[in-house]
């Protein structure tokens, strides 16, 4: 019997070398695999290059990753926030490489590493600092940029509800670039709030099928991070 | 005269059609959803996968797993949909989104926007702006006319990094209302109160005045907000 | 008030015109908006351009659109079923133009429509007839071909439940191509089975957001062609 | 003594791990999962779209919208997944699906294969086939090892439009399994009462023997259903 849980974070982030480059779900703080990036933390690895929307926040997640001087090189659409305040120190202080990638674009180089995409033409940023230096081409009279897919040794994302299969159902705007990134790590890692039983998640309102999962860990959620739904609609 | 904040997001809430999809960016825009009729079903867009944003959580009911793409906690109006990036993006840069309403920190008498990278500022950042800037069907420009310092944001060539070349398509300011039109930067209203040429004195390229070019109309207050500058224009 | 629903088949495919491109979702029988594309027959046009993954079967639907010599050109990665016996026939006679792409492929360049992607690198069909003439690039090691994306003026889908915004919510393997599809017409015309009110439709199970859906109208299902899922887990 | 259809599946199975993810072509391989033991929790792919496909439906349980790629009606399994054609294709180009066997027209000692388009066959039909070739991790054939006229499938090169070059890893015949490796078609397996030189005498390219090449261990009927054939190999 197949059963991709393991026991703890710290397990499930036991194999992250130095030098691996991995991708972090979550968009703000909806679905961001938070205690997963904790562990890894505790867990040493370094040199990494993450792939993420933003640059994290305050001294934990992403953002203790970055304050440890562990992160080489950033991935990212916006890590301008004003809460990214250790990665602006070092960014600043040059000990962080940025590669700065708009977030269409960012979302997909993702889906094609994941679905085996060699490389696309997008028109975002033809013209622009951004295209600095990359292939451009006319398509049916439009001018395009040629964008490269982003892989990743390690993905780790985070869902509301799974099963042991690896089956995942995201809750509200946790989703965000979750199911891509799950398609586009080598090895996908997932922190859940809920392990159910297999059979329990209805078949068609399951966002990532369990192929593309790896490893998981049930971290359930914390009860102060939680505020009961508002409207019927939205559960 | 001038506009408010509130009186630019007003007039601009007036060219949303019913039915639309509208992405809006943080500052000005977020402003404009108050002025919305409740049967236009125009439909909010958020980057993080939301079509269908409500009004800002009410302090205590907020969902941790519910904000927007400035990070705000949001609710959802009855029909909203959440899907990923992937299908997010598709929607903009397919074209789906019918308007991006954005602040800019310049734009160029063709249309050229500069919005993601400031002066001085250390860090850069672009989230969805250049997607949105080329992907979606109309973009206007809601933003005050000068900088605080009272420099034309309004001008011949963009000096900022762009955002997209010739993408904007309508200004609204605390000053007026113009187009980008193929023969160049026209303008079609002016706050009340003032004229053509108290426009054009604050902005770098030559406007063009359109044939029906008039004030615009625009109430003193809707719901007890004003929409009108109680001083003069600087 | 938005209201998307139209009061006929008939009314939804109204102004479809001569020398149109029309996509037909559908795989198999589950999918296929058989209603749509039988109005479509009533309606009249012809010369008609089809994007579909086969041929249709049998004279009803697209089997009965080319028989009736409507379409001159089909774009199809298995048009070879034994069931499509209007199309061998007048493919044979020199009467319908074919292209056919590999079904990832043809998927792929379907979103890429929809996406607003110019064109994208796949290994698909490398060193094989369905890739000559066509531009190949080595990117990383290995050798891709350069699609194009596929547009349509016209999108027929079908999909099981929606609401009057255009959500669409589909029925197990009723999914397939639909939801593509829906994003890479100019005018996309739902047929779906249940119309039910807005807020009814679980928000997070939507399939397809109503911005990608311009018309759609009620067609219920037919109880002959109906039998009750046989398992708790697939409805 | 040669394998039946059932037989050549049968062995297919013994291959396939715990937990894969595996989708099977028309013909012999739609015999293969009434060969799986029960806790393998290996999931069907099927290209329409369904991960987790379970036996074929029972006459009149039909459901109309569960079809296979094979357009067959069939069931699900516990923990089974429905999407659309986009992440069905995502997982077989980006290489997650992690076996697919199929039949062939032809297969080259390099591992080319033929098997979308016949000789006299008038209508081109490929489907998901060069996808398959294309992207899984494992692609194993499974078919006779002769043409119903006796001719060898197994070439030096094929003769048909190519579906895949250098695609194949292994392939299983009623008469033997062979592996391509960079030194050349690798014979592993052959039919009970058969040998190396039977098996050479209907292959066309040089077989290479290895060193541990072996008789299958193949019981002769698996629950009630015979997996070697009566009659020895013509």
């Amino acid at each position: 019997m197949i059963d991709k849980n393991v026991a703890s974070c710290a397990e499930a982030v036991s194999d992250v070398f130095d030098g691996a480059t991995i991708m972090i779900g979550g968009f703000g703080d909806p679905g961001v695999p938070g205690r997963l990036v904790e562990a890894l933390r505790e867990q040493g690895a370094t040199d990494l290059c993450i792939i993420h929307n933003g640059a994290g926040g305050g001294d934990f997640s992403l953002g203790g990753l970055i304050q440890d001087g562990r992160v080489r090189k950033l991935v990212a659409s916006f890590p301008s926030g004003t809460g990214s305040t250790a990665f602006r120190e070092r960014y600043l202080s040059g000990d962080i490489e940025l590669e700065l990638v708009p977030q269409g674009t960012l979302s997909e180089r993702i889906r094609a590493a994941g679905a085996g995409i060699g490389g696309f033409y997008t028109p975002t940023g033809v013209g622009t600092r951004l295209a600095e230096g990359k292939e451009t081409r006319i398509i049916n009279g439009r001018e395009y940029v040629l964008e490269l897919p982003l892989h990743a040794d390690f993905a780790f994302i985070k869902a509301h509800r799974g099963d042991r299969l690896g089956n995942l159902i995201y809750r509200l705007a946790m989703r965000n670039f979750n199911p891509i990134m799950a398609t586009a790590g080598k090895q996908v890692i997932a922190e859940i709030e809920e392990l159910v039983p297999v059979g329990e998640l209805p078949l068609e309102e399951i966002h990532t099928p369990g192929i593309f999962i790896d490893r998981m860990v049930e971290v359930p959620r914390l009860p102060q991070l939680f505020a009961p739904p508002k409207r019927g609609a939205a559960t | 005269m001038t506009l408010t904040r509130n009186g630019i997001a007003y007039r601009v809430s007036l060219d949303l059609p019913k039915g639309g999809y509208v992405n809006l960016g943080i500052g000005i825009p977020t402003l404009i959803p108050n002025f919305l009729p409740e049967d236009t079903d125009i439909s909010i867009h958020s980057e993080n996968g939301i079509l269908g944003v409500g009004p800002m959580a009410e302090p205590g009911t907020e969902d941790p797993d519910l904000v927007n793409a400035t990070k705000e906690f949001v609710t959802l109006n009855p029909g909203a949909t959440i899907f990923d990036h992937a299908l997010s993006f598709t929607m903009i840069r397919g074209g789906h989104i019918t308007h991006a309403v954005m602040g800019a920190i310049e734009v160029a008498a063709n249309g050229d926007l500069a919005n993601w990278s400031a002066p001085g500022e250390k860090v850069p950042g672009v989230g969805g702006a250049m997607d949105l800037a080329f992907g979606v069907q109309h973009l206007y420009i809601a933003m005050t006319h000068v900088t605080s310092k009272g420099a034309p944001k309004i001008l011949n060539a963009c000096r900022c990094p762009l955002t997209a070349p010739r993408c904007v398509q309508r200004i609204y300011t605390d000053m007026a209302v113009m187009d980008i039109t193929p023969e160049g930067m026209m303008l079609r209203e002016y706050a009340p109160g003032l004229d053509p040429e108290a426009v054009q004195e604050k902005t770098e390229p030559r406007l063009l005045v359109a044939d029906d070019c008039r004030p615009m109309e625009i109430p003193e207050r809707v719901n007890g907000v004003r929409l009108v500058a109680e001083t003069a224009a600087s």
